[in-house]
């Protein structure tokens, strides 16, 4: 068992932190969170810069464009970007680390040649069309229908929690092709353009007040065949195929993050007297054994990863103990700064916005179910 | 003993759930009902009932998560005999002094921690409006220093009170969440069967209304001997059961919980606002271990 | 609402209370834990007290022998009881508080008078045998079988968990008569002499060390038709109708034990400096408030079945909340104690017993399925 | 950074397994095995080997539930140089002081609250035999004041592996009540299936083996790190995801755990005695708050 740095790593390391050090300075500042296009502008260049540093894709294939950095690498990158306080990928999010990859790995030669370069340089932004109001976390019940039409397919339905789809140039797109076939069978993979006609995207509030996503809503758009990845009636797998990619580093940024979040926490609470109250101290030191425990087990699984190829089934004890970690962070803060919590603030922001962590991408339940029957082996019920 | 509503009380509770539930009733339309002058004796006005009843009214207004200075207005007319708006606000242990709907009120009650009590009228109040986070219940930021107050039994009076009702207000919500979280988990389907078939969700649930049934029996029999100790085990008993609810209610519902339209947030938001309000978690705890 | 005495129940608790001040005193040391015969001899002995003094079977109808008391009055004897440190009803138990009210209800003329008296003048014991090795929460899958052979059943099969059949002169037994039948349709009651040939009693040492129960193995008991309870087949709801006997008082005694206890805590930890740790601090505090108002709960409970007969679905919402507040107590208890919590004495005693409590007579998620399903109404999974 | 265990350390921990699984080995045997030599450089006569393959080895230790002076003794022998059995007693912050196994004992390593170490002949310690609720690891009460000790960076070593190592031993013993959990759950029926089906038991099972997992990365990366700090973290995890799995363990065994035969119970009596060893709670949560 090594933690530190090989002679190599170190080296990566120490370069890349040169380069943030020379290049954060340089950068605009950060656009309002309401200012999509000023988003996309902020997001784009900095992935622009990325690109012309090297660092673009740092994860993917050489022959798709990327980097081919080591798990180990590609860990050291999030760890040193996040610690700097880089931007975060924002609107190239879905780009880089779903449709990209996706693409990377199922597309045709053309394919990958259309879409690989312009989200390695910055310039097309993608979001995600696959959770649907009445599927919930049984994504596989989505009913967006599909009718093939000629040399397209005709699109519709309705999407949600679609992040950044106010910029994005095209979807990756989940839609149901085969009605009649089991739910994860007759499922197609479609890469949408956002201008589409038929395409209608709506702003969802959230409980947080803000509008980082979108419902999409899709009237007989249509849909080039060509644009389709892999086989009709194989999104299923197409999809799935790409969790593959991330290799144990999914939240290893927000893991950092949350490090400095407590460290934060415990210098206003000793400016504010919070400090002295010896319960909130215990609950600020179990915090800090919590993430420092998490990050650890981030850096385990992508040795594992590294070494064999997937995570394993660590992911969803990982998602676990996080999302339950860094909601209670957030009660915790509220009791350390008191009646601030009640008001609108990074605190009290952050707290909202972690009520998602134990029901986006798969419930705590649903994460519980599957530890228990894929890791455990514990029988399904009647 | 019977330590059970009496017809009287029934009657009540079935009166003021008619006029909350399902609609925001004006402030008008409370005073009219007799929010405010439950407490108050015949000869002034009032009805000249209890604290009880008073709980029970307020555990209804909690449920409706209704709006505006409740707490306040009551306690000030209960008490105090002051006519008018008025709210109670406490200066915490940390963090800013919050007035909710300053430039609706007559008076502020100030409570420090000692329990002294400042009766100040509003518009004498020096404060800055500040964002809360729960869009129903605006806040001012108390500027300087808060002034001195006076302690004597019924200012000790005031802080009993004004928790015992924040917490009547905190039961109502908690059962709310439980109504809620049981509606939506009968009908919303996930996996070919409704969620609420679910263990997972069935415990939730239950559990939720075990934290609320708890807390409404401490807070009706805190009600009934009005000791100043029992209302903080009280106070403490129904801000979990809201928070909780309100965070579990939120669980149940799922992505859809979670936009702005759903509303569910709204419960959690209030939650927390009460949470605070009146006597908190910590100002309890203290009260409690006194009597140990 | 009212939580004060009625001038009638003030005048009995006045009484009571004279009664147990002078009583009390008499009363012989208390026996070692392991000494049966004393137990019974100690218990017995304090059943006949009562009888002479009027208390026995207080919640009994006059004309089962009974007090006929209110439940309220009910409740003031559990609470005077044990505030008194009186005996606890012990050895008594299952006679006064389960096979009893049971004849009582559903015997015949000939059954009450044969088995009642004996009860209330502390003559003869009962013990239980409902539960077996097998069957656990799921009651009704109990297997032992009772085949009819003239005018006796023959009975073979084991029981467990059960208190004081080491002493005990009858067993209140649920046998599957019908293994045909649905499975709480095929169930009969009968009253077992303990004497029977083929009765085996075995000791059943716990977790915590003691043999507070015992197993019963029966091989082809011969119990007499005439001492069967109702109809054959009809057992389980013989037994299930005793239930609404109880009023809402089953945990009234405990749950004054517990305020007790929270208290000599406190005291301890201001004797050992534990005190001094804000975090335990807090914790009494919240135990104080839970038991209080668990202690609320009972008075409501037994209230509303004063007026209503029986003490509705709040059992189950009690025992949740109980079974976990007094385990916590345990807990907290050890932290208050130190090292002392690794040493045998009375706070590790009653952490080993504790854990039984979301166990016993239907674990938490049992009560959890009952308030979901019941009260709440949500629908049985598939 | 290459964060898993190397081919030598999955043969040691296979090894050892065979040596501890499913039998009560000797003390001869462990000696032999070489589980206290680990760490003793090899000109000594030891294996050379590093704290990693202590925490490796104690695991096992800890999923087979051993008797014995085992941390004590691994510590003396690796930081000490002392042969014979020893075993490392903290001086509580309130309550007696306890000695487990006293008369087995060649020396005790009594560590004060500052850490201060003193190093006594078992034979010289004055204690009165105790009764202990975990029968299989008896203990010893000490009479009068605890002998002052020393401080140097040696003795803040013995109170850091002491604490890694038991911390070892609850990770172990966490995974056992995992995998006994679980067997019990897949084959006991309640209700006509067996109670693993249920999504009640999932996820206690599902949350016991969560803690287990990140207690057990935890201990590994202090091993590597060696950072005291990061011992105190890791300490606490495993006490919890140890009593809690235990706890969870007996649960889901339900009456049938309840029995002395049954055996379950000896995992959480242990789980307790191994929390209080090394540091606990609070003085963990004293270590990581010096840190924030």
């Amino acid at each position: 068992m090594q933690l530190s740095d090989t002679t190599e790593e170190a080296d990566f390391r120490r370069r890349l932190r040169e380069w943030l050090g020379k290049t954060l300075p340089e950068l605009p500042a950060a656009p309002d969170p309401s200012d999509w296009p000023g988003r996309r502008a902020f997001d784009t260049a900095w992935q622009r810069r990325l690109f012309d540093a090297g660092y673009a894709g740092i994860h993917w294939p050489v022959d798709a464009g990327g980097r081919g950095a080591t798990p180990s690498e590609h860990l050291i990158f999030l760890e040193e970007t996040e610690l700097a306080g880089a931007p975060y990928v924002g609107a190239n999010f879905v780009g880089l680390l779903h449709a990209g990859p996706t693409i990377a790995t199922e597309g045709t030669p053309e394919q990958r040649a259309r879409f690989l370069p312009p989200v390695l340089r910055g310039e097309e932004i993608w979001c995600q069309g696959f959770s649907e109001p009445g599927a919930g976390s049984d994504l596989a019940a989505l009913r967006t229908r599909a009718v093939r039409d000629g040399d397209a397919y005709v699109v519709t339905g309705s999407k949600i929690w679609t992040s950044h789809a106010e910029v994005a140039d095209w979807c990756e797109l989940l839609v149901r092709t085969d009605p009649d076939a089991p739910k994860h069978r007759g499922i197609t993979w479609l890469a949408m353009p956002m201008d589409a006609p038929g395409v209608t995207v709506r702003p969802l509030k959230t409980l947080a007040g803000t509008t980082e996503f979108a419902e999409l809503f899709l009237d007989e758009v249509r849909i080039p065949v060509a644009n389709r990845l892999g086989a009709e009636n194989d999104g299923w797998r197409v999809t799935m195929v790409t969790l593959s990619f991330e290799r144990g580093t999914a939240f290893a940024s927000e893991t950092v993050a949350c490090q400095r979040e407590v460290r934060e926490l415990a210098r206003v609470a000793r400016a504010n007297g919070a400090w002295e109250d010896l319960e909130l101290r215990r609950e600020l030191a179990t915090l800090a054994a919590e993430f420092a425990a998490l990050w650890r087990l981030v850096q385990w699984n992508v040795s594992e990863a590294a070494a064999n190829g997937v995570p394993g089934a660590g992911g969803s004890v990982f998602k676990l103990r996080f999302s339950e970690a860094r909601q209670r962070l957030y009660d915790v803060a509220a009791r350390v700064v008191g009646g601030e919590a009640l008001l609108e603030g990074a605190w009290s922001a952050q707290r909202l916005q972690g009520l998602s962590y134990t029901i986006a991408a798969g419930t705590s339940q649903i994460q519980r179910n599957i530890v228990a029957q894929r890791i455990l082996g514990l029988p399904r019920g009647r | 003993m019977e330590f059970r509503l009496t017809e009287d009380q029934h009657s009540l509770q079935r009166a003021l759930r008619q006029v909350v539930t399902d609609r925001q009733p004006s402030w008008q339309e409370l005073t009219e009902v007799g929010l405010f002058q439950l407490r108050v004796p015949e000869p002034e006005g009032g009805l000249g009932l209890g604290l009880p009843e008073a709980v029970l009214a307020f555990e209804e207004a909690g449920r409706a998560v209704l709006a505006g200075p409740l707490v306040g207005t009551e306690v000030a007319a209960a008490v105090l005999g002051l006519d008018g708006r008025a709210e109670v606000v406490r200066v915490p242990a940390r963090g800013p002094v919050l007035v909710p709907e300053l430039p609706t009120l007559d008076h502020v009650l100030l409570l420090h921690p000692d329990d002294s009590l400042a009766v100040l009228p509003a518009a004498a109040v020096d404060a800055a409006p500040a964002a809360a986070v729960d869009p129903d219940r605006p806040l001012w930021r108390l500027d300087g220093t808060p002034p001195p107050g006076e302690r004597t039994p019924e200012t000790r009076r005031v802080a009993a009170d004004a928790t015992l009702l924040t917490a009547a207000l905190q039961v109502g919500l908690a059962s709310r969440t439980v109504a809620e979280a049981v509606a939506y988990a009968r009908t919303r389907e996930q996996f070919g069967q409704p969620i609420g078939a679910f263990q997972a969700v069935q415990h939730l649930c239950a559990d939720m209304l075990a934290r609320a049934e708890l807390a409404r029996v401490a807070v009706y029999a805190a009600a009934v001997s009005g000791d100043e100790v029992e209302i903080a085990g009280a106070k403490l008993l129904a801000d979990d059961a809201a928070v909780h609810g309100a965070r579990d209610c939120l669980q149940v519902h799922g992505g859809m919980g979670f936009t702005w339209e759903a509303r569910v947030h709204r419960l959690l938001k209030r939650a927390w606002a009460w949470e605070q309000a009146g006597a908190d978690r910590e100002r309890c705890l203290e009260s409690l271990a006194t009597r140990l």
